[in-house]
């Protein structure tokens, strides 16, 4: 398995998050569209893990791939928090609005 | 070190004062003892650090690097901090009920700051920049009533979620492509001749995300609006500290990372403090809101700053240390000015010469400090950065642009001046209740300071160079 | 008693003194005072002037060296004063004459309140300085200051009665002409300067200075002179301001519009004469313009009847005649007539200003005639200063027109011819004057002839004195034909022209052919003369035809001012408006302002970027990802 | 072509699939169905690269935690399909085009890179609990903490957005 | 011997001085006295600091402060040539600008004469730095406070004026500034007193001596003639100027026109010629053709000009154009026409101002139409302006004349045809200055001039102060020639 198929398997998933969010209007679509980016990013760090530990230099010592691996689990750290503060930026948002729609406020302009 | 730790840890006294103190009043002033205690113990640090012995020393496995650089850095953001806070204290606790919250979350920005001051790892690059962003967002939301902050802040959290996942996605790259295999920022291997196209590819989308982080066109898109619906004080301090530390971050990647291989992305630096010029000053020169046409300005100043990352020597250094003072202390100064503003268009300025002469006179100097006049903080930080641009050979043109572009800028920053110094008052400029004595004081050390540093910068920069 | 050379500063500076006193104490000075102030400082130079002459004469001249005016490595320009023969000569006609010009004033201008009255001494003082200043000076810098000086007092006393329009006009029309000779004659300083790096005469004429310049040199710098001279001395094309200048005060005319300021020309010339002399091309254009300007300014002085635009005319035409002299080589003739012009068209400006003044201000000849029974002593003078000018033997201004014409055929009997032809004008208009002033019956109004009466003393005793020097002055130099050794004035000058006379190439003229000329061009003036006094002794408007043709053309002084305004004036000031309205208001300032513009459009523009909708600004983002990606990978640098 | 090869393009497919299925999908409850199933596919993915630890972090955290809260939003403010007015298609064409280029960019970059890296697949310790463990409370114990400070924030700014005053 | 405080020193820091008290003074008398006071006092410090000029005194005239030492930079200041000239023309021109307008009344009085004392501040600092940093900065500060009095106390129309005045200069000046940085990137090392040595350094000396070649030289050039070229200022960037004149209090206008032109000129005699030497004989022709274009064009339009204000200003072009082709004629003659003529163009341009200023005062009408008659009312003024109009088209024995004759000599000596076109010049000012004294004070009065009174004692004083000088200068200019001597010979031995 080369890693190439990871790195377009994981910039396709990362693309059509960017797709979401430009074509999506609800912000919690939009969202977790993003979830999707960050997702494809862990894949990608977890295959580039094990590719380095597929090379020479990795032999040395065991835990090397391991940093990419404990990078993922930060990112699904900072994922969480994001998610509490957006989800309630939303909520906020709705609770003033009741809309979600991101185009629906555009008082700030030019 | 030290900044870090205290930071986070008042901080958290500051989360629990919220909840213990009721007193409107009293989170302020343990919010000033806080940013003084970590201001000296920062100072403490660079202290030892230049006389070589370092107190406390944590192992932190050199996922932190200190030096003397970034620790000047951390003094000048404290600092301006505290005159953040010695100056909009005030209006901070009229934002809304949660006073020692939004402390505490501006303590944990700190701390952000101090980690992409600090980093070197991509790892903490992203944690620092993500402990700076997420106190950030709530922010600009915090005046929850208010629909252009909640609009502020829901655009501020999609793009920022969105460049959060480029930039990983430019790590992930960079680790790829890293024949070490390693996330330590000194510990890349580019080797010689153009680099891996892994490593070109996680590179420009690092370029991408710092750019969104800094507002550097084409990816400023979120300043405008943020800064303009966020409310005015949280403006302020995002559009200095935060701002530069961005910057400092970048800096310290791409020196530490890239520096050896500049010659293969500077273009795309060019093309970015091109843009960022144009469209900052450019769009700036016909904004009628004075809060607004700062937001532009910034973008404006954040084009002069990428001069540093274009240049990358000591004098960019320098340059940035400066940067970082001078323009911090002067759109601290003028955005705690508008705040008191009853109309935040600039007629609303009209004839503020007559009614207060003295904040009149303070403004002024902000303003022509953020211009470049000479004596003035902003001239010498231009200069610096021009210097720097030129002294790296080969693109001499982009100084005369860049200068071409201040010369625009002298245009929206003196419809300011003239309105408040050539046009008749209008009614109640300001109403002098919320006017304090001690605040006029503050406001006229902040433009002594800016008169200082303009006539003698080595007060500044010459931290750096005690080792 | 050499100590006169030591104090020869003195002649200048009364004057000036006399200047500052009359101009300071201007408001509190009685007429009387400031009249004998003015005059004083004017007699005790000429006084000193008399001795100096006596010690040039005795042989000893003098360069007086006071400071330096500036002195830089490249240049130096000395405060000097030079006192030779020629100086000298000069000095006392600006003198003499502008004393009694001084005494007639002081009756002339009696109506003037005593503000202005003494404010028109310290011009004449000034002028008088200037003046000194002009023929004194020891080098051309000095030259200047004084040139510029008369010019600058000529204006002050044309507009003298600022208050009226036209005046004020003719004054400034006088200065802007003298101006534009000026820039010839800097421009030739600047070239002498340039070449030979000294402006002063003894170093200028000397022989290793001179063997400096090549022929071009010589050839443009006397010909720029010539310009300046021109406009000093009014000749073609720049002649047009001498007869507006007549807008001055009579006795200012007679000062300086006759007697002096306008001879400047020709002492430059003169005193440079060596340079000329070096540039055959140069003199001849000179004497071709004089010439021209003598016939011309005549023929206009026919048909002229405003008693003082006559004199202005004749007073043109005989400076043509001096200026002939100079571009034929008679030098000492030009400045002989120079002398003699000076007594006769003095006299003949302060008689009509006697005219003027009894008939109370007017000066049209049409509404004169018979004066000669009301005032006998300006009459006799008027008559005999006609007689001067109209060259008739023994009078001053045969011996000196004769010479210059004796020079002129020397060099070319056409020459000759057209210059009699001239002389016969002139014989004709001055007789037409006097016939019209003097003889038949007065045709002025009533009031005016009751109040006709002759001028008090001390106008009629300068033109007495005046009278003298028009019939004497002219036996300093009788011709040798006459009687040996008679040309006193030639023996006098000799040393200043020695160097040309010594180069020059001299085409004697046998005696007889001399006789001859001077025999025919004085028979026909003559009969001019008589035609003239015959036709118009019985003057009376009556027989006033419209004039056609030729003398249409002579009325309107040959349209010159007409030409000059359509062809220099108008297209120069459309050309200014051009500029005014076009290339800087539309052309510069509006690219400037167009750029401010241009931003300030951009930013209108720009500004639609920021639609404020988080899709369209992450998809702009998108695409600025794109750019950079594309940059980064496939563009290489 | 193994096991691995098979079940690697059978998840890959699973996932784009999904990923696309939710972009797609008008109600937001079934994309985040769809979302959930994306995220079952890549803890797949992890498993066969060996990272059994993420992947079950991945299914807890996220398909688990995460996704509750934002169905639970969503539930919340009962959006139904229609509540979501469609962007205008010329918008939609643009984005797509640009997100498409965008990927063709970077896959013709790195896939004309001659050399060839092969993946460790279903090897190596490195994705274990205990390795993860021990390096993360020795190597990353820094971040570790750092990382609480994004948590207080984050829970500090739910506080202060949410909380109702 | 060591010396306390040096001139320079005491010629930048009383205006400051005198500045600040003003700020801080708030009765309007004692403002106007203080501001006299101090003026009069530089006037007196540049007097006495005359008899030091011999190199034996070196110190006096010469100080090195240290400052920022990591960039190569000092705090150099000192007199020489030219520069003494012109702080002497500075140090005259404030005090009888303030005699002359004292009666004038502005609102907030502390601010307006504590800016002009900045801006003389300013004027000293440009005429004496000799570090290119500090030259920069007093440039700056000199353009700063006239700004201000320009948008405060102008005309109706002065905020658009002053602000275009104020961006154009800004731009010329950045644009010298980035010339500055790339010239000190090609200096050589400097190693200071006490060790520090930085890598290249901002003295003047190190400029004149920068290793650039001549292709870098020539588009340098550009980048400071511009700067210079825009505050002199010189066809085609010129037209800031006449709006400004007209717009601003006098005061301002005659610092604008008598002092702050020569700004221009001293950088292009000190900050251009010598630095670049090599692009200098490339555009010497074409800087020439632009001067002397200029100064027809500008003459031309000044003979149009109905508007007082406007007329001076254009005829100002039309000397500075004049002064900056004789710069660039580069002969001794030229060079010692243009140090005379700097100072003397001050004075008389201050004069004419004065005068105006009285007009404008007493009537409030700067249209000459309008105007007629004066000189019935007001003689004593109007010989003054006789005497100073005509200094200013350089007539014999007044200041004006010897510089300008030496000016136009070396041009002559440069181009012939350059001299002649030039020449016209002298014509043209004759005209308009003619029609200018006879529109205004000649003819009879009429309704506005009608009850004109004559000029008051201290104006008498200010104005005879100038008419004395004219004199001086006109008949002995010699020791204004030796005082630029130096700076004249270091300029010819460039060439």
């Amino acid at each position: 398995m080369d890693i190439k198929a990871y790195i377009a398997l994981s910039l396709t998933l990362f693309t059509i998050g960017i797709v979401g969010v430009l074509t999506r209007r609800n912000a919690i679509i939009v969202f977790m569209c993003v979830e999707v980016m960050l997702n494809a990013v862990n894949l990608l760090l977890v295959a580039f893990s094990n590719m380095h530990a597929a090379s020479t230099a990795a032999k040395a010592l065991p835990t090397f791939a391991s940093d990419a691996q404990i990078f993922v689990f930060f990112i699904m750290i900072v994922a969480a928090a994001e998610v509490s503060v957006g989800l309630s930026i939303i909520v906020m948002l709705y609770r003033n609005t009741h809309s979600i729609d991101v185009n629906f406020l555009n008082r700030l302009k030019n | 070190m030290n900044a870090i730790l205290l930071s986070a840890i008042w901080g958290v006294l500051m989360m629990f004062s919220g909840v213990f103190i009721k007193s409107k009043t009293t989170p302020k002033y343990l919010a000033i003892v806080g940013i003084i205690v970590v201001f000296i113990a920062n100072a403490l640090e660079l202290n030892a650090f230049n006389i070589g012995s370092l107190h406390l020393n944590i192992d932190t496995k050199e996922m932190l690097n200190i030096n003397s650089f970034n620790l000047t850095f951390i003094a000048v953001v404290l600092a301006c901090t505290l005159l953040f806070f010695l100056l909009s204290g005030r209006d901070i606790e009229k934002v809304g009920e949660h006073v020692g919250e939004y402390f505490a979350l501006i303590f944990f920005v700190i701390c952000g700051v101090c980690l992409s001051a600090t980093y070197n790892t991509l790892l903490l690059l992203f944690l620092g920049i993500e402990i700076m962003s997420i106190p950030l967002y709530i922010l600009t939301g915090s005046d929850k009533r208010n629909l252009k902050s909640n609009e502020a802040s829901l655009k501020y959290f999609l793009m920022g979620a969105f460049s959060t996942g480029i930039m990983l996605m430019g790590i992930a790259f960079i680790y790829g492509g890293n024949a070490n295999g390693s996330f330590f920022i000194n510990n890349i291997q580019i080797g010689e001749g153009t680099m891996p196209v892994m490593i070109a590819v996680g590179l420009v989308f690092m370029i991408i995300a710092l750019s969104f982080k800094v507002s550097a066109a084409p990816f400023h898109f979120w300043t405008p609006d943020v800064y303009d619906g966020a409310p005015t004080v949280f403006t302020s301090f995002m559009s200095t500290i935060v701002k530069v530390a961005g910057f400092f971050a970048f800096v310290r990647l791409f020196e530490n990372a890239f520096g050896k291989v500049q010659g293969q992305w500077q273009n795309l630096i060019v093309f970015i403090t091109v843009m960022t010029l144009l469209i900052g000053n450019v769009t700036a020169v016909f904004q009628q809101s004075v809060k607004r046409m700062l937001a532009y300005s910034s973008i404006a100043q954040a084009g002069f700053m990428m001069l540093a990352v274009f240049a990358l020597n000591d004098r960019a250094k320098e340059g940035l240390l400066l940067y970082a003072a001078a323009y911090s202390i002067a759109t601290i100064g003028v955005f705690a000015v508008l705040i008191k503003m009853n109309d935040y268009t600039i007629e609303g300025f009209n004839g503020l010469g007559k009614t207060h002469p003295l904040i009149a006179l303070c403004t002024t100097v902000f303003l022509l400090s953020l211009t470049g006049i000479p004596l003035t903080a902003g001239f010498q930080s231009k200069f610096f950065m021009l210097m720097a641009a030129a002294e790296n050979t080969g693109k001499f043109w982009l100084v005369i642009v860049a200068v071409l572009f201040a010369a625009i800028s002298a245009y929206y920053y003196f419809r300011v001046i003239q309105a408040m110094y050539f046009k008749e008052p209008g009614v109640e400029v300001i109403d002098d209740k919320d006017i304090s004595t001690p605040f006029k004081i503050m406001l006229a050390i902040a433009a002594i300071l800016i008169i200082a540093i303009g006539i003698y910068p080595e007060f500044v920069v010459g931290w750096m160079y005690h080792s | 008693m050499n100590n006169v050379l030591q104090i020869v500063w003195l002649i200048p500076f009364l004057p000036l003194v006399g200047f500052i006193i009359t101009g300071i104490f201007r408001n509190n000075l009685s007429k009387g005072a400031a009249g004998l102030i003015a005059s004083a400082a004017i007699f005790g130079s000429f006084a000193l002037s008399v001795f100096v002459f006596f010690q040039v004469k005795a042989g000893n001249t003098h360069v007086a060296h006071y400071f330096n005016l500036f002195k830089i490595e490249t240049l130096t320009v000395p405060f000097e004063f030079k006192i030779d023969q020629l100086s000298t000569l000069f000095l006392l006609i600006i003198t003499g004459v502008g004393f009694l010009i001084h005494v007639y004033s002081t009756s002339y201008m009696h109506e003037e309140d005593s503000k202005d009255f003494s404010k028109y001494f310290s011009y004449l003082n000034l002028f008088v300085f200037s003046m000194l200043l002009l023929v004194m000076g020891g080098n051309y810098v000095i030259m200047f200051f004084g040139w510029e000086g008369v010019g600058l007092c000529s204006y002050l006393l044309i507009g003298y009665w600022f208050k009226n329009n036209d005046y004020t006009n003719a004054a400034k029309k006088a200065f802007i002409m003298n101006r534009i000779g000026d820039l010839g004659f800097l421009l030739g300083l600047f070239w002498l300067i340039s070449v030979i790096g000294t402006v002063s005469y003894d170093q200028v004429f000397s022989a290793t200075s001179l063997a400096r310049l090549s022929t071009t040199d010589i050839t443009g710098i006397t010909l720029l002179f010539f310009v300046g001279a021109c406009g000093k001395s009014a000749q073609i094309p720049l002649y047009t301001w001498l007869p507006d200048a007549m807008a001055g005060p009579t006795p200012v005319s007679a000062l300086i519009h006759a007697a002096t300021m306008v001879t400047a020309g020709i002492y430059m010339i003169a005193r440079s004469n060596i340079l000329y002399t070096m540039a055959p091309a140069t003199q001849n254009v000179v004497a071709i313009i004089g010439l021209t300007t003598a016939i011309v300014a005549a023929s206009i002085a026919i048909k002229q009847n405003d008693i003082k635009k006559v004199l202005a005319y004749s007073t043109v035409s005989q400076l043509g005649y001096m200026f002939l002299g100079l571009g034929v080589g008679a030098y000492t003739g030009a400045v002989f007539h120079v002398m003699t012009h000076a007594f006769f068209k003095a006299l003949l400006f302060l008689g009509a200003g006697s005219v003027i003044h009894a008939m109370g201000g007017e000066q049209d000849m049409r509404n004169m005639g018979g004066l000669k029974k009301y005032m006998t002593i300006t009459n006799i003078t008027f008559l005999l200063g006609c007689i001067a000018i109209a060259g008739m033997p023994p009078f001053s201004g045969f011996f000196s027109k004769d010479e210059i014409l004796a020079g002129a055929f020397a060099k070319s009997p056409l020459l000759w011819g057209i210059g009699v032809a001239g002389a016969m004008m002139t014989a004709f208009y001055m007789f037409r004057l006097y016939a019209m002033t003097f003889l038949g019956k007065f045709r002025g109004t009533h009031d005016q002839e009751h109040h006709l009466h002759e001028s008090p003393k001390a106008i009629t005793f300068p033109l007495i004195v005046l009278a003298i020097l028009a019939v004497v002055g002219g036996w300093i130099g009788i011709p040798e034909i006459f009687i040996h050794g008679g040309h006193k004035l030639e023996a006098f000058l000799e040393p200043v022209f020695a160097q040309s006379n010594a180069i020059a190439l001299k085409h004697e003229i046998s005696h007889n052919t001399e006789f001859l000329i001077m025999g025919v061009s004085v028979l026909l003036s003559l009969l001019s003369l008589l035609f003239g006094l015959k036709k118009f002794s019985t003057y009376n408007g009556d027989n006033e035809v419209p004039a056609i043709g030729l003398t249409r053309v002579l009325e309107n002084k040959w349209y010159v001012d007409e030409i000059y305004d359509k062809v220099i004036t108008q297209p120069f000031k459309s050309f200014a408006a051009f500029f005014n309205n076009v290339v800087e208001k539309k052309g510069i300032d509006g690219f400037v302002n167009g750029t401010g513009k241009f931003v300030n459009y951009g930013s209108r523009q720009l500004r639609w970027l920021q639609s404020g909708q988080v899709g369209a600004y992450i998809l702009l983002m998108v695409i600025g990802m794109l750019l950079l990606f594309i940059i980064q990978l496939f563009i290489k640098n | 072509m193994g096991i691995t090869t098979i079940s690697f393009i059978l998840l890959s497919i699973m996932a784009i699939g999904s990923g696309i299925m939710m972009i797609l999908s008008k109600n937001p409850v079934n994309s985040i169905l769809w979302l959930i199933v994306l995220f079952f596919a890549i803890s797949g993915h992890y498993i066969l690269l060996n990272a059994q630890f993420l992947a079950i972090v991945n299914i807890i955290v996220y398909a688990g935690a995460i996704m509750v809260l934002f169905l639970f939003v969503v539930m919340l403010m009962n959006l139904n399909a229609e509540s979501e007015p469609a962007k205008n298609k010329r918008l939609q064409f643009i984005a797509i085009i640009s997100g498409g280029s965008l990927l063709l960019i970077l896959l013709s970059a790195i896939m004309n890179v001659k050399d060839a890296h092969p993946v460790m697949v279903a090897g190596g310790n490195a994705g274990l609990i205990k390795t993860l463990g021990k390096v993360l409370f020795t190597d990353y114990v820094l971040p570790f903490e750092i990382s609480s400070v994004l948590f207080l924030s984050a829970m500090v700014g739910a506080v202060v957005i949410g909380k109702k005053d | 011997m060591g010396t306390f405080i040096t001139f320079p020193e005491l010629l930048l820091w009383l205006p400051l001085l005198a500045g600040i008290i003003c700020f801080f003074t708030k009765d309007e008398k004692s403002v106007k006295a203080i501001a006299l006071t101090g003026s009069l006092f530089v006037l007196a410090v540049a007097l006495i600091s005359l008899l030091y000029t011999a190199d034996t005194y070196a110190t006096y005239n010469a100080v090195n402060y240290l400052w920022l030492r990591n960039l190569g930079t000092s705090f150099y200041i000192s007199l020489d040539g030219s520069g003494r000239i012109l702080t002497l023309l500075t140090a005259v021109s404030f005090p009888i600008i303030f005699l002359s307008t004292y009666k004038n009344a502005y609102k907030n009085a502390g601010a307006f004469f504590g800016l002009m004392m900045l801006a003389e501040c300013g004027l000293m600092g440009v005429f004496i730095a000799k570090d290119a940093l500090v030259f920069y900065f007093f440039w700056e500060l000199a353009l700063i406070p006239v700004y201000f009095l320009c948008s405060k106390w102008g005309g109706e129309k002065r905020i658009q004026a002053t602000f275009k005045f104020f961006v154009y200069t800004f731009l010329g000046s950045l644009l010298m500034l980035t010339g500055i940085i790339y010239v000190y990137l090609h200096t050589g090392p400097r190693l200071f007193e006490d060790g520090v040595q930085s890598l290249h350094s901002f003295s003047l000396a190190s400029f004149y001596n920068s290793n650039l070649n001549e292709g870098e030289q020539s588009w340098l050039f550009w980048l400071f003639f511009v700067a210079f070229a825009i505050k002199m200022p010189v066809f085609p960037f010129h037209t800031w100027q006449p709006d400004t004149y007209d717009q601003s209090p006098t005061p301002v206008t005659m610092v604008l026109s008598g002092i702050m032109v020569k700004m221009g000129l001293f950088g292009v005699i000190k900050w251009l010629i010598p630095i670049f030497p090599l692009a200098i004989p490339k555009f010497t022709n074409i800087v020439m053709i632009l001067c002397v274009a200029g100064i027809i064009y500008a003459s031309c339009i000044a003979m149009l000009q109905t508007n007082l204000k406007k007329l001076v200003a254009y005829s100002s072009i039309a000397h500075i154009g004049l002064m900056c082709a004789a710069i660039f004629a580069m002969n001794e003659m030229s060079l010692q026409g243009v140090m005379i003529q700097m100072f003397s163009h001050g004075i008389n341009i201050i004069g004419l101002w004065i005068v105006i200023e009285m007009i404008e005062g007493q009537t409030g009408i700067k249209n000459m139409s309008e105007l007629s008659g004066i000189a019935q009312k007001a003689p004593v003024l109007t010989i003054m302006l006789v005497i100073i109009a005509f200094a200013n088209i350089a007539l014999p024995l007044t200041n004006a004349f010897v510089g300008e004759f030496m000016m136009f000599a070396g041009i002559y000596q440069h181009s012939i045809w350059m001299a002649a076109v030039a020449g016209l010049a002298i014509i043209i000012a004759a005209v308009y200055t003619l029609n200018m004294v006879q529109k205004v004070f000649y003819g009879n009065t009429n309704s506005v001039t009608a009850n004109f009174t004559d000029i008051s004692f201290v104006q008498k004083l200010g104005l005879g102060l100038i008419v004395v000088m004219i004199f001086t200068f006109g008949v002995y200019p010699q020791p204004m020639i030796d005082l630029a001597k130096e700076a004249v010979t270091s300029l010819t031995a460039v060439k």
